[in-house]
């Protein structure tokens, strides 16, 4: 048999070869060379992402167990950068003494998670979908809990891994059922014969909240706030876009591809699932003074709004939702990047810690507004545009009352994104934030999240680049 | 004619100047300029009358000139305000009186308010009134006449609050404002129906008699009534609102809070008569299509002549005498138009209540600034802090008297003529109604000499002032002696061949029985004043007392003003404004804030699901995914 | 990209220019020259309107350039003015610059109120220049936000509070727009975003029962609609002069301009049919705001809901649906604009003398500002609709307008409007006396200066506007009356 | 007795007996997991589910659809994978038990709201 055409999944293959490597420099590496560690990970990953971003021909591996669309390229290079970013602000974290031995692990468990994405992603058989699955978030698991000493850590670690695995059995479970209906793991296969008898519909609904779990939909989300508050914040911010994103383009493609025949199922499902997920995530998030917990809620109720593309079930949906993944990412890393700057400096989340901000910090409150904005889908920042491109898709289909109340819900986000900012600008404060000098690795990457922000909207390449594959699939 | 366009611009410009200029001008400098501008537009419309009188008549009837027309803002394919000059007598013989009354109170005022603060103020003010004035007589339209109407509003608004610190002089400024904007919304509405029908604002095809102009309005009825007669009758709540007829005359009393040269100008001569005006340039279209509303306007002239009359007689404050006689003269002009047909002889009520419309604006202001001078004496507007100046003032005094016994109707005095005419044509309307009017007449004569003699008669009441009251000088004297002469002689103008219904000639004759009748209940009823006030007596008092009731409410004014207080005090501000502003804080605001606290408090309420217990997460995700499940199955 | 974008340029500059200035000099500097440059393109766009129609270009909208911006939605950036446009960017204009008069002296932070100012002025710029809905729609939420922040740092009172009711409120109102904007595209089936395009398509009209309220009412929370208006006196009354100014004299006017441009022109038929609902609405906010005006006693909350008053003035007007009434609209829409920008002008003044807003607490002061005194005044008469003075021609129009329409129902709600006239009356004069005339009460008030040569410049230039459109009212009314042609001819379909 | 090891053999054994008892043990878990105060014994329940599923596979591949691997694969993919879980979620409950000296699940709840 013959394995070349293997070397086709160049994407994993460079990511493995990237973990390798500094593992075997973290292990055997002398004391003066490891100063270099994070340097020589960074770029090493920069190269990868910078190889990897160029879309290819569609094909097909191992008889269709992995199976490559052009699109992939995109969401997988979204996530790159996304991990990028992440590993740029959790530069100055894995430079303290406490944590420097440790470093190497980060590195290697962070990129593993994203191996499993990858092969979630383009997974074109469920066995593949599992283990990519649980590749994605097991190590995930020891990241959440990964600083050793610190309680919360630890019970964001134990609720991780239980709800996860909870999830994942019983997804499993659905699986095991898909499987002995239709006789077959493969996607392409199960389309054709994946009627919608009762009994798959049951295994559909099983087997997709394991999904629903990772995308943290209500009612499936309630480990998120807890693990967000518990977990470093840098492995928060990865948590909440990174294998977010993966999932939601993973759940869009397997809903697409495997289950149209039941779209009048799950589209339902969809709909009272968005229409949840934001409503009480929202409701929630008005009450947080905590802006972990705070930006957990409301990336569960932004998730409910990917929903809406995802319902659509279209190319267009297709297009709006990784172009909504690619701002969601910008806006959020910067929300979490300043979020962790402050707290690495001054352990402080809470929000009235960030009365007076503008005083004492104006670039980073700045960074932070914009972000905000963004999330909240003012104009001309990007998420305005993601927002009205998923709404548009959704109208498309004739979904005027859930657009209608995913609306009225931004009123409600608006709200307590604008505390946020209320608190920054408009609270005064006796003793204020002192001002902090970023270092430049988070430097580079606020920046970077900042002309996302700023110009990924304005400029409508992007979109466009996103679209020309969206159609194509 | 183009330079009449000058009358009106002249005042203009000075007003803008020296609004402009204001503090920065000498008061001297302000005065004259403001004066001269007035003399020149002064003699600028004397000379347009002479010429348009003697020329302007084809066939002998005078013609409409129109020597300036520009349209001002476009409405719709018909509608479209104009600003424009037209030119036909009551127009001249508006321009003559305004700007001889005018030019008198101007020269009048520069001694009169001399050392007063905002000198320079005054007289803007009083160009601007003058323009608005002017601008209201030559309107070519009925929209222009009401722009101009709101602006003569306006203006003697300001001219009313001139002494703005004095709470009362704003009050009574901002009262008059009002009440007058409230004559004027049925103004607008009316204009609104008329134009509305017949497509036009222009008065020449208004008044043009062609029939056509008003086919569309046959037979068209808005809430029962004919459309015709809602918008004339509306028209005139307008014309009400500014002449002060009954219910809407409150405000003119109260006006009298202005310096007394501004009530002469605007609340004696001018302004207040705007009403007429605008009833007897619009008279043929009542004449013809809502004769009701005419009668109506008789009758409703005859009773506030009557009232105002009845309430003069009790009055202690001179110029709210002079305030109330005013109200009664419009009265008497109201009537004389109500009772007046088109045509020759028809038309004789319109002549005459033009002529007395001219008489009347003389010698009424000659009263007002007599009155003036005799305040600005005695630095008091009570009879009871005057008596026997007619020692001190002889100039004011003789003046005086001739606007008095003008007003009282006696020959030769102009009073006499316009009057009688009037009542010549109410008697041939309804001889009940001409009886009435005679009966006014004689209340007039009686209170304009209760007023005469206890300001000059009887003995001076020393300590009301302390330095001996003296004449005033020569600026105030020259208007008075002016405006005197006129007052005598006015009455022989031929106004007939001036100024009628059909534009043609008219020989007045004097109808003798009536004129006889008229004068000898004058006389009469100067008698019983001169017995009454020409020396101290107990008969005023016991006549008080005899009629307590009568004389008590007519010294309140019969109470209207409480009526308007309690209306605008107790029903506006109390029952509808603040249960309006108390919805709006407490329903509408509260439900826009109730829908931020209902979420508020579903947060708090519902923060139990995220209990930290993984094994309730677990629960409520399996709960999650069984009830999908059932609902995709079952459902 | 073409001639007209350089009116959403320059504010954009104008932030550069501000980003990069240290001292308040070089700040001042920015925003005249940028206000001042603004000024005269508009005078240079109008001038340059005019004489293109002069030369019989007829086209429904002048200067139009269109870009495709995103292919797979049918989002062009397209713009193009009609003389609707052209008077709206002419207020603008006036405002902008008066408004950065006004605040001359903001503190604290001048540099970055500045930055929010002109961001606000790019979104209102971009709206009336903009024939895309989703354009549109993307300029008029850009001019939303800065509002709060503007007014939350910048404000007095109870500022946090009006500027997050502020913002939600008009945040719902966009809301709706956008679900109508959405409904509106995929309905017509149109195969662009762009107003001219869908125009030419006809939505159905069982759509239109859903579209039309939905636009209307998003557009009238902005006019400050009843029962939606509330947002407007707490608004105004804790924002910062500059920003009442523009806010009450520009902002509110995007919402009668999208009514008119986006509910009524694109959907005709569900606005014959619906217009009385929302006749009665405007109906009532006309006298409703006006009654509520008379028993308050803050400055600003009195000019707040006089402001009710005046813009339900102007939905009503476009609710009438023909082109005297909608002329007359438009012209309310600038005259109100002029004098409203005036009114909190000198309010702000006013209290950054004497440290209140409420007028039990003052009295007499025109013996002290005389200046300030008499503009207020001549604000007030505008605003009460004295001949000569911008008010008038606006109301007039809209009345005879109104009275066109010969139906019970209709005639009834324009003579109940035309009270608003009287009640108008009532309200100012009351302010008037009791704030300017009678005698002075509080000892500091005895030692107040009058206005500096900025306020007196920004005043100065709202009343000759004032006066401008007031005594020459002709040629303006024109511009508008055959730019309303269109709308009227789209009805009668 | 006999017989029924000759029916194992046989696989005459009804499927639906496999099922049930494969489903049985799911619910099982489902229960342990809701139920358990002790970490540890969480644990084993979730052992159960997955078990329960890979029994599953196992059962459809061998009765249903005899002659493919797909089955029997995924099934020793589960077994691994669940291995794998069970020794991170071991750590992490041994780094929870250093932190609060105790395993109760109910210790466990300072986050919340």
């Amino acid at each position: 048999m013959d394995y070349s055409s293997f070397l086709q999944m160049r994407e994993e293959f460079s990511l493995l070869v990237v973990m390798v490597i500094l593992l075997v420099y973290d292990i055997f590496a002398t004391e003066k060379a490891l100063k270099q560690f994070q340097t020589v990970a960074l770029s090493l990953f920069t190269l990868h992402t910078l190889l990897n971003c160029v879309p290819r021909e569609a094909f097909a591996v191992a008889g269709g167990m992995f199976q490559y669309v052009p699109m992939q390229t995109y969401i997988k290079t979204i996530l790159n950068i996304g991990t990028l970013i992440v590993l740029l602000q959790a530069h100055k974290y894995l430079d303290e003494d406490a944590n420097r031995v440790k470093r190497g692990e980060f590195y290697f468990l962070t990129l593993s998670t994203l191996l499993g994405m990858y092969f979630m992603i383009s997974s074109g058989n469920f066995l593949m979908f599992f283990i990519g699955l649980e590749t994605a978030s097991i190590p995930m698991a020891t990241l959440v809990a990964f600083d050793k000493y610190n309680k919360k850590a630890a019970e964001a670690g134990a609720k991780y891994i239980l709800s996860a695995v909870f999830a994942s059995s019983i997804s499993v479970f659905g699986i095991s059922l898909i499987y002995g209906s239709t006789g077959t793991l493969y996607f392409n296969d199960i389309a054709t014969v994946f009627t919608g008898t009762p009994l798959q519909l049951m295994a559909f609904v099983f087997f997709s909240v394991g999904l629903f779990f990772k995308i943290s939909l209500v009612p499936f989300h309630l480990w998120t706030p807890d693990v967000y508050e518990g977990s470093q914040t840098n492995i928060t911010s990865y948590l909440s876009v990174i294998s977010k994103g993966a999932a939601v383009f993973v759940l869009f493609t397997l809903l697409v591809k495997v289950f149209p025949k039941i779209i009048s199922d799950w589209q339902p499902i969809l709909y009272g699932l968005a229409v949840l997920s934001i409503t009480v995530a929202n409701v929630f998030a008005i009450r947080q003074q905590n802006l972990k917990r705070f930006l957990a809620f409301s990336s569960i109720s932004q998730a409910g709004y990917i929903l809406l593309a995802i319902i659509s079930g279209t190319a267009l949906g297709m297009a709006s939702l990784v172009y909504f993944v690619l701002v969601y990412m910008f806006s959020n890393l910067a929300a979490f990047g300043v979020l962790s700057v402050i707290e690495q400096r001054t352990s402080k989340v809470q929000m009235n810690d960030y009365n007076g901000l503008y005083q004492t910090n104006p670039k980073l409150s700045f960074v932070m507004m914009l972000a905000l904005f963004s999330l909240a889908g003012i104009p001309p920042f990007a998420g305005f545009f993601s927002k009205f491109f998923i709404f548009s898709a959704a109208a498309q289909q004739g979904f005027y009352v859930l657009v209608f109340i995913a609306l009225l819900n931004t009123i409600i986000s608006l709200y307590y994104y604008l505390l946020v900012i209320k608190a920054m600008f408009l609270n005064t404060n006796e003793q204020p934030i002192e001002t902090i000098t970023s270092d430049i690795p988070v430097k580079i990457s606020l920046v970077f999240c900042t002309i996302g922000i700023l110009f990924v909207g304005l400029v409508s390449t992007f979109y466009d680049q996103i679209a020309v594959f969206s159609f194509g699939m | 004619m183009q330079y009449t366009l000058l009358i009106v611009l002249l005042p203009l410009i000075s007003f803008i100047f020296l609004g402009l200029m204001d503090s920065k001008l000498k008061p001297k400098v302000a005065g004259i300029i403001g004066t001269s501008v007035l003399g020149i537009i002064t003699a600028l419309s004397y000379t347009a009358a002479f010429e348009y009188f003697t020329m302007h008549k084809i066939a002998g009837v005078y013609e409409r000139l129109i020597p300036l027309h520009i349209e001002w803002v476009r409405f719709t394919e018909f509608l479209h305000i104009d600003l424009g000059i037209l030119l036909d007598p009551i127009s001249i013989m508006m321009l003559v009186v305004i700007t001889t009354v005018s030019f008198m109170v101007n020269l009048y005022s520069t001694s009169y308010m001399h050392g007063e603060k905002g000198f320079q103020r005054y007289f803007a003010f009083l160009s601007l009134f003058t323009f608005s004035m002017l601008g209201l007589v030559i309107a070519t339209n009925i929209f222009q006449m009401y722009i101009f109407w709101e602006l003569v509003g306006v203006s003697s608004y300001l001219l009313i609050g001139f002494y703005y610190t004095k709470p009362s002089a704003v009050a009574a400024a901002k009262k008059a404002f009002i009440v007058t904007r409230f004559a004027d919304l049925g103004f607008l509405v009316g204009i609104l129906f008329l134009s509305f029908y017949t497509k036009t604002f222009d008065f020449g095809i208004l008044t043009s008699g062609n029939p056509n102009v008003f086919a569309s309005t046959v037979g068209v009825s808005f809430m029962g009534l004919s459309v015709m007669s809602w918008a004339m009758g509306l028209i005139f709540i307008g014309g009400a609102g500014k002449s002060a007829m009954f219910p809407l005359q409150i405000w003119l009393p109260d006006a009298m809070e202005g310096p007394t040269p501004v009530s002469a100008l605007i609340h004696a001569a001018t302004m207040v008569v705007a009403g007429v005006y605008l009833v007897a340039r619009l008279f043929p279209v009542y004449e013809v299509y809502a004769p009701d509303v005419l009668h109506g306007i008789a009758y409703i002239g005859a009773f506030t002549s009557l009232f105002a009359a009845v309430i003069a007689c009790v009055q202690t404050d001179i110029k709210r005498v002079l305030a109330f006689s005013t109200i009664s003269q419009i009265g008497f002009m109201m009537v004389g138009l109500g009772v007046s047909g088109y045509g020759a002889h028809e038309g004789l009520g319109y002549m005459a209540s033009m002529f007395h419309l001219f008489t009347h604006a003389m010698f009424k202001a000659l009263l007002f600034l007599g009155a003036g001078s005799v305040i600005h004496a005695v630095h008091s507007n009570e009879m009871k802090d005057m008596g026997g100046l007619r020692k001190y003032m002889p100039i004011t005094n003789y003046t005086f008297l001739i606007a008095c016994l003008a007003i009282a109707g006696i020959y030769p005095f102009s009073g006499f003529f316009s009057k009688d005419e009037i009542l010549a044509a109410t008697f041939e309307f309804s001889p009940y109604l001409g009886g009435v009017m005679s009966i006014i007449a004689g209340l007039t004569a009686f209170y304009m000499f209760r007023l005469y003699y206890s300001i000059f008669w009887g003995k001076g009441h020393k300590h009301a002032h302390d330095h001996t009251p003296h004449e005033s000088p020569l600026a105030m004297s020259i208007p008075l002696i002016f405006l005197a002469v006129v007052t005598i002689f006015a009455g022989f103008i031929p106004f007939g061949h001036f100024v009628t219904s059909d534009l043609a000639n008219y020989d007045i004759h004097l109808d003798m029985t009536v004129a006889v009748m008229s004068v000898s209940i004058a006389i009469f009823s100067i008698g019983i004043a001169t017995l009454m006030y020409r020396k101290e007596s107990k008969i005023p008092n016991i006549m008080g007392k005899t009629f307590s009731h009568l004389h008590k409410s007519a010294s309140n004014r019969f109470y209207i003003d409480e009526v308007y207080i309690f209306i605008t005090k107790k029903i506006i501000f109390k029952n509808i404004s603040t249960p309006i502003a108390w919805f709006d804080k407490h329903i509408i605001d509260a439900t826009m804030d109730g829908f931020a606290g209902v979420t508020q408090w579903t947060s708090v309420k519902i923060k139990g699901f995220q209990s930290g217990q993984v094994q309730q997460y677990a629960y409520i995700f399996l709960l999650g995914t069984l009830i999908i499940a059932a609902l995709v199955l079952f459902v | 990209m073409n001639f007209l974008s350089i009116f959403v340029l320059v504010p954009a500059l104008m932030m550069m220019g501000l980003y990069v200035s240290k001292t308040r000099k070089q700040i001042q500097f920015v925003t005249a020259t940028g206000a001042s440059i603004l000024m005269i393109l508009s005078g240079v766009i109008t001038y340059m309107y005019l004489s293109e129609r002069a030369a019989g270009n007829m086209a429904e909208m002048l200067f139009t350039a269109d870009t495709v911006w995103y292919a797979p939605f049918n989002i062009h950036y397209s713009v193009g003015i009609d003389g609707i446009s052209v008077a709206m960017l002419l207020l603008t204009s006036i405002i902008v610059f008066t408004g950065v008069f006004a605040s001359w002296k903001i503190d604290p932070l001048p540099k970055e109120f500045f930055l929010w100012y002109c961001l606000l002025s790019i979104g209102v710029y971009g709206f009336f220049i903009s024939t895309d809905m989703f354009t549109m729609f993307m300029y008029y939420e850009i001019a939303l936000i800065p509002m709060y922040l503007l007014i939350g740092v910048w404000g007095s009172g109870r500022k946090e509070y009006g500027a997050m009711k502020l913002t939600l409120m008009l945040m719902g109102g966009s809301a709706l727009l956008l679900v109508g904007i959405l409904g509106i595209y995929y309905q017509s089936g149109a195969t662009s975003m762009n107003i001219l395009e869908i125009a030419k398509t006809t939505i159905p009209i069982q759509a239109q029962y859903y579209l039309f309220p939905l636009t209307f009412m998003g557009f009238g929370v902005l006019g400050a609609m009843f029962p939606f208006h509330t947002w407007s006196p707490d608004g105004h009354a804790s924002a910062p002069t500059a920003v009442s100014m523009l806010h009450a004299g520009v902002l509110m006017k995007l919402g009668g301009y999208g009514c008119f441009r986006v509910a009524i022109y694109l959907m005709p038929q569900a606005a014959h049919e619906m217009s009385w609902i929302f006749l009665v609405l405007t109906g009532i906010s006309v006298v409703y705001g006006a009654f509520s005006a008379i028993v308050q006693t803050d400055l600003k909350y009195i000019n707040a809901y006089s402001s009710v008053s005046h813009c339900g003035l102007v939905l009503f007007a476009i609710l009438m649906l023909n082109q005297t009434a909608m002329t007359g609209a438009i012209l309310q829409m600038l005259s109100h604009g002029l004098m409203t920008a005036l009114f909190f002008a000198l309010i702000g003044m006013i209290y950054g003398r004497t440290h209140t807003r409420l007028i039990t607490e003052m009295s007499g002061l025109m013996k002290v500002l005389p200046f300030l005194g008499v503009s207020y005044v001549i604000a007030g008469l505008a605003s009460l609709g004295l001949p000569s003075l911008s008010g008038f021609v606006a109301e007039m129009t809209i009345f005879v307008g109104s009275f066109q329409e010969t139906d019970t129902f209709h005639r009834v709600l324009t003579i109940v409007a035309c009270t608003s006239i009287v009640i108008t009356a009532v309200y100012i004069l009351r302010v008037v006396g009791k704030i300017l005339f009678g005698v002075i009460q509080d000892e500091h008030h005895k030692h107040l200066t009058d206005a500096t040569w900025f306020e007196r410049l920004s005043v100065v230039t709202l009343i000759i506007a004032i006066f401008a459109l007031g005594s020459a009212p002709f040629w303006i009314s024109n511009m508008i009356g055959e730019s309303v042609l269109p709308v009227v001819t789209q009805l009668a379909k | 007795m006999g017989d029924l090891f000759s029916n194992f053999l046989t696989g005459s054994v009804p499927i639906e007996a496999y099922l049930g008892v494969s489903l049985i043990m799911f619910f099982a878990g489902v229960y342990g997991f809701l139920s358990r105060k002790s970490l540890l014994m969480i644990l084993v329940s979730i052992e159960l589910m997955l078990n329960a599923a890979d029994i599953n596979f196992v059962v459809f591949n061998r009765y249903l659809y005899p002659g493919q691997m797909e089955g029997f694969f995924f099934t020793l993919f589960g077994i691994a994978i669940a291995a794998c879980e069970t020794a991170v979620a071991i750590a992490i409950i041994i780094n929870i038990y250093r932190n609060l000296t105790s395993v109760e699940v109910g210790e466990i709840d300072e986050m919340k709201e």
